[in-house]
């Protein structure tokens, strides 16, 4: 058991390292690639972004948010609206984080504070996500509407200014570089996962979800470090929901049990208790979407769903586990 | 006047539809305590194997009250020694399966069959109440809806079976301890849950288009009557549906579809949040 | 509009269905299809795309364009807007494709005609829809309110009566129309009791047909969309409405329906559209001919004026490049823009060059056993709503949808 | 002088059942007090009402005379109360050392917690155990990390929910000897029935019968009674015998 300094640096390495091999995916891909596969990495990098933060909130926080997407169609939303009405859209960053983060902490105080067992958090989280999306998809009159931003209901709000270079509103970022932006926040967030998890706070975290009681017994408050960690992870969510809005657009699917259920099929896959497993099973499983999609014949929803039911029978603890375990066995 | 009685049928079809699409999760969450996130696939394979039957020729009311619930029970019992059984005690992992279960079953039906609306018209023509005509297949649904439930009370009040089944579900150990094969209980108790949501797929079929993704439109809605009720199956269920099921018709009423749902759903939240342990956590905590 | 899921969302590397004719020896002009061939739209979708198909195998047939064949290149967007945005991306970076015929929805246009716009990739929107799109890039051939709607209303409220209850899909489509039918109710003395508005995926119409009953409606106007929405007529027929309170609708037939629902649930619907495959004219009983000819059994049934614009669409922009002598898009949309037309089955087309819209033929027919009787034929209606509030010449890089202020 | 702690009339009922019956009870600073009475006597109800588990439903809880009825357990616990609970409660998942640093962590900065962490699992003679996951340890073991884990923040009053519980014999007289240790600088609680352990630790005892205090007196008084006897058997207790002084 190496004392704390050595695990302190050995997350600090982590983190550093991430960073680097982000620097040079984003300057090196996007020479690499065409236009379009460019775009489209750029949305797997806002999801495995999503799965990072339910890997957060589920895998070292101990919630099952089963309305992860809530906050991911919030962020995005928020955004979209601010971009709108705001003559430079680096101001609407914030507002897309800070939504997304208030809506979490509001729910979070009405789950943690009423004592709510984990299989009703379960319910509760699923259906403010129905009702978002219920009410989004009946926005499509045009007295729905916040400043210059009609909410569109169903058709969503395909006219989001993109992010623009900041402080000067007239260059607009292009695909590459919102796909540098892109991969920039999900090894941002990586590493401040990794940094939180180190931090006292972080302990406190893991050790509530090891044991609640024996944490309260200690002094701690449960369901203020609960409230905390949901409500990055709902900031984590939105900033992922403002990449996708800025790769794809905003729109009531993003609301829909679909992402809820697949990113939780993504961090089961890759690994509960585990940041990189979600992150790599996250893109896995989009590009097995994809390639499925392909398929003559074939539905996607069919494979996934064999994907899902094979991985829960077969390795319980997810693969990045079962893999780590596997190497440690061979390794001398 | 007749327009009071009109609503208070809407409600009441509602609240039927409500209690119909639960029942069959209620049964199966009740028994094993296992949430099984394919029950909107059984409904659909349930309405699916109707509309088969009658295409096949066979008379509309025994596919849907025998074909339907027969198919969709074995599928049940496939369903249960393959998947459910080795998930037993792991509630998060058994959502997880079923939730795998239920998009592959989509994608399969979606393959084979296609997306086009397949469908019935409903039978038994219309009623005239007062100025209103209804259709008297959203009576007969009613109907239905207290025969089925009243069938399954007294299967499990008055039935040896039904004895073990709530002895097993109280404690399964002791009724282990007694001899009783609890695998088996678990088995018929899953089947007989899935040929219920089946007979149920069935019986709506008439009335809403049948598609592959039909079921999504209901699992949430089952789900969140399921947990609201609580522990005691069939009188939270029921109570459960009543409560919602009406909130969400005249909800529909005095304003639109779409506010109906969601204040559905807000009802919904705030019952959980006020009783955590769903509504028979507090009343008629001793009933069935 | 079923579950309109991420998994195919996540796709966006389909296979295009190429459609390749080895005929012509030079490169093929790439034009790109993007209709929902499953999912909630299909029954609008496969029709279209059966009619883009056929109208470039005619156009090979004659000798292609420029002497070079064209190629169509068919994305499934699975009724999922998503798919549209990625495909439409695809067609202008990767595939550089010439034209783009697509979008059925006025949703999944408005998510591909600004990236179309911003990839400088000519749009052609082949559908009726709530009109106001004012865009020189892009071209919408189908009819709009002012057309169908105007239309409709005098007919219906002369055969039924002055007081109309609408229910309408709740998006941009249903919201627009909604208020037009609003109008020329109101133009022609009579009035719209209650308006309601249905998300796409609704299957339970029970409390609307009740409402209905309590209005008392002289007349019903559907502007319903989508698989989902076909069981508001079966539940409505269920209910023993159908003798009780006529129907009309700005979309029935559009999509089908009408093989979809038994003649008891359906007939005696009145619509209007500028074409129905009963449209008694000789050039559209020999298309017909011709088309059944190549497809055989899967020939689609071309209900409403959908399929038939497409086909229509396609010939449009084959003129324009003929006229152009090129595929570069500037000299293309001067071409169109010069006021082009083209005699087809739906009698002829004519290009509105202050609007990109279409002058055209509108026909009002009634629902009978599975198919449609033309009941009155309108030749050479204007776009009238559009030209009111656009005009390209004036503006020529105008990029937005303007909500005709209908006054009401 | 106020009480370290003091429960006046406090009273916890389920539905019709009264667990605790007006029980009014004073610990003083570092004494050593133990609750003894037969299974079902209520001592577990009390205890939950003192760590905040039980909200009681009639009565007041005073810690150095300052009201805390009703507090939540994580504001009972920073009063400086310790608490071991009767099912060992612990973090499973993380190593020894890391539960215990931990404990002490809510005062004191990393190093700092670390250090008295290593110095209470020492005195607690598991040192060896600092790196060990604590879900694989002996049932023995766990519970002394647990009391390690509950002493090394140096709390002020530590009440133990049957710490001998599942302990060999050594293991209990050890343990009893660690609570006398213990008490000479915290004030103790102890909730047990374990004859031979309450002998050990000779405290004073406060003996709990059908939710009410039947006896309170220094261990050698109460370890004669007659009554305890009695009620240790099961029958109801003789009427008090006035021993003269």
């Amino acid at each position: 058991m190496e004392a704390p300094g050595t695990e302190n640096r050995r997350a600090l390495l982590q983190a550093v390292l991430a960073l680097l091999a982000a620097g040079f995916a984003a300057w090196w891909l996007p020479q690499v690639l065409e236009l379009f596969a460019v775009i489209n990495a750029t949305v797997y990098i806002a999801m495995a972004l999503l799965a990072l933060s339910l890997a957060l909130v589920w895998g070292f926080g101990g919630i099952l948010c089963f309305g992860q997407a809530a906050f991911f169609g919030l962020g995005g939303y928020a955004y979209a609206v601010a971009a709108l009405n705001l003559p430079d859209t680096t101001y609407a960053v914030p507002v897309a984080l800070g939504v997304p983060m208030l809506a979490a902490a509001a729910l979070g105080y009405v789950m943690f504070y009423g004592k709510v067992s984990d299989v009703y958090m379960g319910v509760i989280t699923l259906t403010v996500t129905l009702i978002l999306f219920n009410f989004i998809n009946s926005t499509a009159g045009d007295e729905w509407r916040i400043g210059a931003a009609p909410l569109g209901g169903f058709n969503g709000i395909p006219a989001t200014p993109p992010l623009n270079v900041p402080g000067d509103p007239g260059t607009v970022l292009a695909p590459e570089q919102v796909f540098a932006v892109a991969i920039g926040c999900l090894a941002g967030c990586y590493a401040i996962c990794k940094l939180i998890l180190r931090s006292h706070f972080g302990r406190v975290v893991v050790a509530i979800r090891e044991n609640e009681l024996r944490a309260a017994l200690l002094g701690y408050d449960v369901r203020l470090y609960k409230l905390a960690i949901f409500a990055v992870g709902g900031l984590m969510a939105g900033l992922a929901g403002m990449l996708f809005a800025n790769c794809v657009f905003v729109s009531p699917t993003m609301f829909s049990l679909a992402y809820s259920g697949q990113v939780i099929i993504w961090v089961m896959v890759g690994g509960v208790g585990t940041l990189l497993g979600p992150i790599v099973g996250a893109m896995l499983l989009q590009a097995l979407t994809a390639w499925a999609g392909t398929l003559p014949g074939v539905n996607p929803s069919l494979i996934l769903g064999l994907v899902l039911v094979v991985a829960v029978l077969a390795i319980p603890r997810g693969l990045q586990p079962t893999l780590t375990t596997l190497l440690r066995k061979r390794a001398p | 006047m007749d327009l009071a009685l009109a609503t208070g049928i809407q409600a009441l079809s509602g609240i039927a539809t409500l209690l119909l699409i639960s029942l069959g999760l209620a049964i199966v969450f009740g028994m094993m305590r296992v949430i099984n996130l394919a029950h909107g696939e059984f409904l659909m394979l349930g309405a699916y194997s109707a509309v088969l039957a009658v295409q096949a020729g066979v008379n509309l009311w025994v596919a849907m009250l025998v074909v339907a619930p027969l198919c969709v029970g074995l599928l049940g019992v496939l369903v249960e020694r393959l998947v459910i059984r080795r998930l037993y005690g792991r509630m998060v992992d058994t959502m997880l399966a079923t939730w795998g279960l239920s998009l592959g079953l989509v994608g399969a039906v979606t393959m084979v069959f296609g997306n086009t609306v397949a469908g019935f018209s409903a039978p038994l023509g219309s009623v005239q109440i007062g100025a209103y005509s209804t259709s008297g297949y959203g009576l007969f649904l009613i109907a239905a809806t207290a025969v089925l439930l009243a069938a399954v009370w007294a299967v499990l009040r008055f039935t040896q079976a039904g004895l073990i089944a709530r002895g097993t579900m109280q404690n399964a150990g002791m009724a282990a301890a007694l001899g009783v094969p609890t695998e088996r209980v678990y088995a018929l108790s899953f089947a007989a849950g899935a040929a219920v949501s089946g007979l149920a797929g069935a019986l709506i079929a008439p009335m809403s288009g049948v598609v592959p993704t039909m079921g999504t439109a209901y699992i949430a809605r089952s789900f969140i009557t399921v947990i609201t009720g609580g522990a005691a199956m069939l009188a939270g269920t029921s109570s459960a549906a009543g409560l919602l099921g009406s909130v969400n018709t005249l909800g529909t009423f005095a304003t639109t579809p779409v506010l109906g749902e969601v204040l559905m759903l807000v009802v919904a939240i705030v019952l959980l949040r006020l009783l955590p342990q769903g509504i028979t956590g507090r009343f008629f905590r001793r009933s069935l | 509009m079923q579950r309109r899921t991420l998994i195919a969302a996540a796709g966006g590397l389909a296979a295009p269905l190429v459609f390749r004719h080895a005929a012509l020896g030079a490169d093929p002009i790439k034009v790109v299809s993007i209709h929902d061939a499953s999912g909630g739209l299909d029954i609008y979708g496969k029709p279209m795309i059966a009619c883009v198909d056929f109208a470039a195998e005619e156009i090979n047939a004659a000798g292609g364009l420029l002497g070079r064949p064209v190629q169509v290149i068919n994305y499934d967007p699975q009724s999922n807007i998503q798919l549209y945005t990625q495909f439409a991306t695809q067609a202008a970076t990767r595939d550089k494709a010439a034209a783009v015929h697509g979008g059925i929805t006025s949703a999944s246009r408005e998510a591909i005609r600004p990236v179309l716009k911003r990839y400088n990739t000519l749009y052609f929107y082949n559908t009726q829809y709530e009109g106001g799109v004012c865009d020189r890039n892009c071209f919408c051939t189908g009819s709009t309110p002012a057309q169908n709607v105007q239309r409709l209303v005098p007919h219906i409220m002369q055969k039924w009566g002055k007081k109309v209850y609408i229910v309408a899909a709740d998006y941009n489509y249903g919201q627009i129309t909604s208020k037009w039918v609003t109008k020329f109710f109101r133009e022609g003395g009579g009035d719209a009791v209650a308006v309601d508005f249905f998300p796409l995926d609704v299957t339970n119409f029970g409390p609307a047909i009740q409402k209905i009953q309590a209005a008392k409606p002289d007349v019903v106007v559907s502007a319903l969309v989508g698989g989902a929405h076909v069981s508001f007529y079966r539940q409505w027929a269920a209910a023993g409405m159908k003798s009780r309170i006529p129907m009309a609708s700005t979309t029935f037939g559009g999509g089908n329906e009408s093989l979809l629902l038994s003649p008891e649930e359906g007939d005696g619907i009145v619509c209007a559209f500028s074409y129905f495959q009963e449209v008694d004219s000789p050039v559209n009983r020999a298309f017909l001919d011709r088309l059944r000819a190549k497809l055989g059994a899967n020939t689609p049934y071309l209900g409403g004026e959908l399929a038939m614009r497409s086909y229509v669409g396609m010939q449009l922009w084959a003129e324009g490049v003929r006229k152009a002598g090129s595929i570069d898009r500037t000299k293309v949309i001067e071409a169109l823009g010069s006021g082009i037309s083209v005699d087809g089955p739906p009698g002829r087309t004519t290009l509105d060059s202050k609007t990109n819209h279409v002058t055209l033929d509108v026909y009002v027919a009634e629902v009978k056993n599975r198919g449609f009787n033309v009941l009155q034929h309108f030749p050479n209606s204007p776009p009238s709503d559009t030209q009111s509030v656009c005009d390209l010449q004036k503006e020529p890089n105008a990029n937005r949808q303007v909500v005709v202020d209908v006054r009401i | 002088m106020t009480a370290l702690l003091a429960t006046e009339g406090l009273t916890m009922r389920f539905g019709g059942v009264v667990a605790v019956d007006n029980v009014s009870l004073i610990v003083e600073e570092r004494e050593l007090r133990c609750l003894i009475g037969p299974n079902g006597a209520g001592k577990s109800t009390f205890f939950r009402c003192l760590t905040g588990q039980y909200r009681p439903s009639a009565g007041r809880i005073l810690w150095r005379g300052k009201d805390t009825t009703g507090l939540e357990p994580h504001a009972i616990a920073r009063l400086g109360i310790g608490i071991k609970t009767q099912v060992p409660s612990l973090f499973d998942g993380l190593s020894a050392i890391e539960g215990v640093t931990l404990a002490v962590r809510r005062k004191h900065g990393e190093r700092e917690a670390r250090r008295r962490g290593m110095v209470a699992l020492e005195r607690l003679g598991i040192g060896a155990l600092a790196g060990a996951q604590v879900g694989l340890l002996a049932h023995g073991q766990r519970q002394l990390v647990e009391l390690a884990t509950v002493v090394a923040p140096e709390p002020d009053l530590i009440i133990l929910d049957e710490p001998t519980a599942g302990m060999s014999a050594e293991e209990t007289a050890g343990t009893a000897a660690l609570i006398r240790e213990m008490s000479r600088d915290h004030a103790v609680v102890v909730v047990e029935h374990d004859m031979q352990f309450i002998r050990a630790i000779a405290g004073g005892i406060t003996v709990f019968h059908q939710g009410r205090v039947l006896v309170e007196d220094c261990a050698a008084k109460v370890l004669s009674d007659p009554r305890v006897h009695d009620v240790y058997l099961g029958r109801p207790p003789a009427p008090q015998v006035v021993v003269p002084a």
